[in-house]
C-alpha cells in the first residue's frame, strides 16, 4: 500500500483545513490568486476523495482504519493506547463522495459570484472549514471527535448563514440556527459523557462491543439524546424549523454545503443506530420512531413548500421533505433488519435511501445554485415579483427544470430510480406509507412547477441587475451536478452496484466487520 | 475531609444560586456577573474534583474571557431586559 | 445519595435552568446566557464522570505511581468543550449585536421575520 | 448493468427512453394526418374568449402565490395549524426539540 493512499483519510481533512487558514494569507496577494487557490484546494480534496474511493472499492470495500498517535508508556509500566482513529467503511466512503461532489460544486460556483463583494476571503475560508467538519464527521471512528467535528460544522455553517451582515434576516436566521445547533451538540456531548461513564471508552467500535443486548437505562438515554440531537441537525420535522431559515438565508453556494452538512448528521444518526447500537439494541419501536419522524417530515416539508412565496424557502422546504425520504427508507430497512425474520426488502430500502442521498445532494444543489442566479437576476426572492427569467437565462432554466424533475421523481432521471426503490420496499412493510410517499412526491412536482411557472415563465420583467451573462464557472458548477443527475438517471444499476450497495451492506451486515477492523488492531 | 465535603456542598449550592440569578435578574449586566461568579465557582468545583487543568481553563476562558465578550456585546446593545 | 452523586444532580439542574432560560426568556442575551449555563452543566457532568472518590489529579510528575487517579480523558474532553463553548458564545453574541443593529430590539417576540 | 431490480420490480431507463422515443415517433406520425389548412396569425389561430379582446401576456401570467390557491384553500384547516407552528420564535423551536427528546426517551425507556 503506497504512502499517499495510506494517508489519504487524514489528508482529506488536513488539506482543506490548511487551505482554510491559508486563504486569508493568499487573499492578501490578490483576489484572483485567492480564487485560484481555493479552487485548487477543492480540486485536490476531490481528487484525494476520488482516489481513496477508487482504491477502497477496488480492494473489496473492507473497512480502512487510520490511526493517529501511538502508545504511551507510563512510569508505572502501564501501556495505554493514545490514539484517534479514522475508520472508513462503505457508508463513510459513500458519504465522502457526496461531500466531495457538493464541495466541488460549491467552490466552483462561488469563485465568480462574490467577485465584487467584500468579505469573500472570509467566506472561502468558512466554506473550506465546513468541508473539513463534514469530512471529519463522516470518517471519524471516535465519538468525541465526532462531537468536535459536529461543532466545527455548526460554527462554520452558522457563520456562513450569518455571513451577510448587512441583512437583518440573515442575522436572525444565524442566531436561531446557532442556538439550536449548539443545543444539539451539547446533547450529543452529554450522550458521549454518559457512554464514557458507563464503558470508559470513546471509540465507536469499542463501545459497540460493550453495549450488551437489552441495553441498560443509561444506554437508552444516550441513544435518545444522540438520536434527537442528530435528527434535529438533519432537519427532521418537529425540529426542522431552522432548516428553511438557514438554507434560505445562506448564500447560494453555502446552501448546497448546508445540505451536505444535514446529510452528514443523518450519516451520524445511521452510524449510531446501525453500528453503535445495531444488533445489541434495536427494538422495533426505534424503527417506528424513525418512520414516524420521516412521515411527518415528508408531509409537512412538502405541504409547507407549496405555500412559500420566497423561492429559497420553497426549495428549502423541498429539501426538508427529501430528508424524510431518506429517513423513511432507512427506517424501513431498520424495521426489516430487526424483525424476527429479516426480509430482503429491507436491504432494497437501505439501497434506495442511500442512493437517494446522493441524488438529493445533486438535485437540491442544482436547484439552490440555479435559484441563486435567478434571485440575483430578478433582484427579489419573492416569487410574486418574478417572471420571465427563461427569456434570458437559457441554461439556468434548463438546469432548474432538470433538478426539479429529478427531485420530484420523473423518469428517466435519478430521483425516479431511488424513489422507486423506496416505494417498492416501503410498500412491503406498509402500503399506507408508500402511498403517502408517492402522493408527497406528486405534490413536490406541483411545488416546483409552481416555482418554475412563477419565476421562469411569463413575460419578461425588468431585471434590476445589469444584464450580465451568467459567469462561466457557475454554469460549469451546475453542469457538473446536472451531469451527475443525468448519469445516475440513465445508468442507475452501474452506480448502485458500485457505490450504493457497499454502503447499504455496511448498514445491513457490516457491524461486525466495522468492529473487527478496530478491535483486531486495538491490543497491539 | 469533612471540611472539603462542606466546601463542596457550599460551592455546588452557590453554583445553582448563581445560575438562577443569572437567569432571573432583570439587569443584564448583573446577570452576566452572576454567570461569571457561577463559572468561577464551577472552576473551584473542578479543582475539588481533582481537575486542576480544567479549573484553570474554566477560570480563564469560562469566567474571564466569556464575561468580557458578554460585556462587549452588552455595550453594543442595551443593558436592561425589557418587560 | 452519596456526595459523589451531588455534582451530577447539580449539572442536571444547570441544564434545566439553562433550558428554562431558553424556553421562557424573551431577551436574546438571556437566551445566550441559558446556552452558557447548559454548557457549564455539561462540562461539570463530564468532569464528574471522570472523578473517582479519593483519586488524585492525573498529573504524573513526582507522584507515587500507586495512588488512585481520576480519569484523564474526560478532563481533556472538558478542556476541548470549554474552548468550543467560548467560540459558540462569541459567535452567538456577535449575531445578537448585529440583530440589535438591524431590529433595534433584543426582544425575541419582535424578531420573527422568518416564519411560516 | 443499466437497470436496477427492486426485489419485485425492475427499472431500466434505457429501455424506457427507447419506448418513450417510440411513442413520440408514433405521435409525430399521427400528427402528419392533421389538417394543414390553418393560416398563422389570423383569426383561425387566435384565442377566442367569448368575443372579448385577448388580454396582454403580462396580465395573463399567473403570479407565484395564486397558482394553487384552491388546493391551499381546501386544506385551510390543516394549513392554519401547521403554519401556526412555524412561529419564528426561537423558544418554540427549543420547546419542540425538548418535547421530541422527551417523547423519544419515553418510548425508548418503555420498550424492551
Amino acid at each position: 500500500m503506497n504512502a499517499l493512499l495510506h494517508h489519504a483519510p487524514v489528508l482529506l481533512v488536513a488539506v482543506p483545513l490548511l487551505g482554510a487558514f491559508a486563504v486569508p494569507l493568499v487573499g492578501k496577494l490578490g483576489s484572483g490568486l485567492r480564487r485560484f487557490f481555493v479552487g485548487l484546494i477543492a480540486l485536490l480534496t476531490t481528487a484525494i476523495a476520488g482516489y481513496l474511493a477508487a482504491s477502497f472499492y477496488a480492494a473489496g470495500a473492507s473497512p480502512i482504519v487510520y490511526v493517529l498517535g501511538g502508545r504511551l508508556s507510563l512510569p508505572s509500566g502501564m501501556v495505554a493506547p493514545i490514539r484517534i482513529m479514522f475508520e472508513l467503511d462503505g457508508l463513510s466512503v459513500f458519504m465522502m463522495l457526496i461531500t466531495a461532489l457538493a464541495a466541488l460544486a460549491a467552490v466552483l460556483y462561488t469563485s465568480s459570484f462574490w467577485k465584487e463583494r467584500s468579505g469573500a476571503t472570509l467566506k472561502d475560508s468558512l466554506m473550506l472549514l465546513l468541508i473539513v467538519g463534514i469530512f471529519g464527521m463522516e470518517m471519524t471512528g471516535d465519538l468525541f471527535n465526532f462531537f468536535v467535528f459536529l461543532e466545527i460544522t455548526s460554527i462554520a455553517a452558522c457563520s456562513l448563514v450569518g455571513f451577510r451582515v448587512w441583512n437583518g434576516r440573515s442575522q436572525e436566521a444565524a442566531f436561531k440556527v446557532m442556538t439550536l445547533y449548539t443545543l444539539s451538540g451539547l446533547f450529543v456531548l452529554l450522550a458521549v459523557g454518559l457512554l464514557y461513564g458507563q464503558y470508559g471508552g470513546l471509540n465507536i467500535a469499542y463501545l459497540a462491543t460493550m453495549i450488551g443486548s437489552g441495553a441498560a437505562l443509561v444506554d437508552k438515554i444516550a441513544l435518545g439524546l444522540l438520536l434527537t440531537g442528530l435528527a434535529m441537525k438533519a432537519g427532521a420535522v418537529p425540529m426542522h424549523m431552522w432548516a428553511p431559515d438557514a438554507y434560505g438565508e445562506a448564500p447560494g453556494a453555502a446552501s448546497i454545503l448546508l445540505v451536505a452538512n444535514s446529510q452528514a448528521s443523518l450519516y451520524g444518526l445511521f452510524r449510531v443506530l446501525f453500528t453503535l447500537y445495531g444488533s445489541a439494541y434495536s427494538p422495533q419501536s426505534l424503527a417506528w420512531i424513525l418512520i414516524g419522524l420521516a412521515v411527518l417530515t415528508i408531509i409537512v416539508g412538502v405541504t409547507m413548500a407549496l405555500v412559500q412565496r420566497d423561492l429559497k424557502r420553497l426549495i428549502a422546504f423541498g429539501a426538508v421533505s427529501q430528508i424524510g425520504y431518506m429517513m423513511l427508507a432507512v427506517g424501513v430497512g431498520f424495521a426489516a433488519m430487526t424483525a424476527l425474520q429479516p426480509s430482503d426488502f429491507g436491504f432494497v430500502a437501505l439501497q434506495g435511501g442511500l442512493f437517494h442521498m446522493i441524488n438529493d445532494a445533486a438535485c437540491i444543489g442544482l436547484l439552490f445554485l440555479a435559484a441563486g442566479i435567478v434571485i440575483r437576476r430578478a433582484g427579489t426572492r419573492d416569487l410574486q415579483g418574478m417572471g420571465g427569467i427563461a427569456h434570458d437565462l437559457k441554461w439556468t432554466t434548463a438546469f432548474f427544470m432538470l433538478g426539479a424533475f429529478a427531485l420530484a421523481g420523473m423518469p428517466p432521471l435519478n430521483g425516479f430510480a431511488s424513489k422507486l426503490m423506496i416505494y417498492e420496499s416501503t410498500f412491503r412493510l406498509s402500503p399506507v406509507l408508500a402511498i403517502v410517499a408517492i402522493l408527497a412526491s406528486i405534490l413536490l412536482l406541483a411545488v416546483f412547477l409552481r416555482a418554475f411557472q412563477a419565476a421562469f415563465l411569463g413575460p419578461r420583467t425588468e431585471p434590476t441587475d445589469v444584464m450580465r451573462p451568467v459567469p462561466i464557472s457557475m454554469l460549469v458548477s451546475m453542469g457538473l451536478l446536472a451531469l451527475v443527475v443525468v448519469a445516475f438517471g440513465l445508468f442507475p444499476g452501474f452506480f448502485v452496484d458500485r457505490i450504493v450497495t457497499p454502503a447499504a451492506q455496511a448498514l445491513w451486515s457490516g457491524r461486525d466487520a466495522y468492529i473487527q477492523a478496530v478491535m483486531s488492531g486495538m491490543g497491539g | 475531609m469533612i471540611a472539603e465535603t462542606i466546601l463542596q456542598i457550599v460551592t455546588l449550592t452557590l453554583i445553582i444560586c448563581g445560575a438562577v440569578l443569572a437567569v432571573t435578574l432583570r439587569d443584564l449586566l448583573s446577570s452576566v456577573i452572576a454567570l461569571a461568579a457561577a463559572s468561577l465557582l464551577v472552576s473551584l468545583e473542578f479543582y475539588l474534583l481533582q481537575a486542576p487543568d480544567v479549573a484553570i481553563a474554566e477560570a480563564g476562558i469560562g469566567a474571564a474571557l466569556t464575561t468580557a465578550i458578554y460585556i462587549i456585546a452588552l455595550r453594543r446593545t442595551r443593558r436592561k431586559e425589557q418587560q | 445519595m452519596t456526595l459523589g452523586q451531588v455534582p451530577f444532580v447539580v449539572s442536571a439542574l444547570l441544564v434545566v435552568i439553562g433550558l428554562y432560560a431558553l424556553l421562557f426568556k424573551r431577551n436574546l442575551i438571556k437566551m445566550v446566557i441559558g446556552v452558557s449555563i447548559i454548557e457549564t452543566g455539561v462540562n461539570l457532568f463530564l468532569v464528574t464522570v471522570g472523578y473517582r472518590a479519593g483519586g488524585q489529579a492525573p498529573i504524573y510528575t513526582y507522584s507515587d505511581p500507586t495512588t488512585l487517579r481520576v480519569l484523564p480523558t474526560p478532563q481533556a474532553l472538558t478542556l476541548t468543550s470549554i474552548v468550543i463553548g467560548l467560540a459558540t458564545t462569541a459567535l452567538l453574541l456577535s449575531f445578537v449585536v448585529f440583530i440589535h443593529r438591524h431590529y433595534q430590539t433584543l426582544d425575541a417576540e419582535k424578531i420573527k421575520e422568518l416564519k411560516g | 448493468m443499466t437497470g436496477i431490480t427492486t426485489g419485485f420490480g425492475a427499472w431500466n431507463p434505457i429501455a424506457w427512453l427507447l419506448l418513450f422515443l417510440g411513442v413520440v415517433a408514433g405521435a409525430l406520425f399521427l400528427r402528419r394526418f392533421g389538417n394543414k389548412q390553418y393560416k398563422k396569425n389570423t383569426g383561425q389561430t387566435k384565442v377566442f374568449l367569448s368575443g372579448n379582446e385577448e388580454p396582454e401576456a403580462s396580465a395573463l401570467h399567473v403570479r407565484g402565490a395564486h397558482l394553487y390557491w384552491g388546493f391551499v384553500d381546501g386544506l385551510s384547516a390543516y394549513y392554519r395549524r401547521v403554519r401556526a407552528l412555524h412561529t419564528g420564535l426561537l423558544s418554540d423551536y427549543v420547546a419542540l426539540f425538548v418535547g421530541t427528546l422527551g417523547v423519544v426517551l419515553i418510548v425508548l425507556v418503555l420498550s424492551r
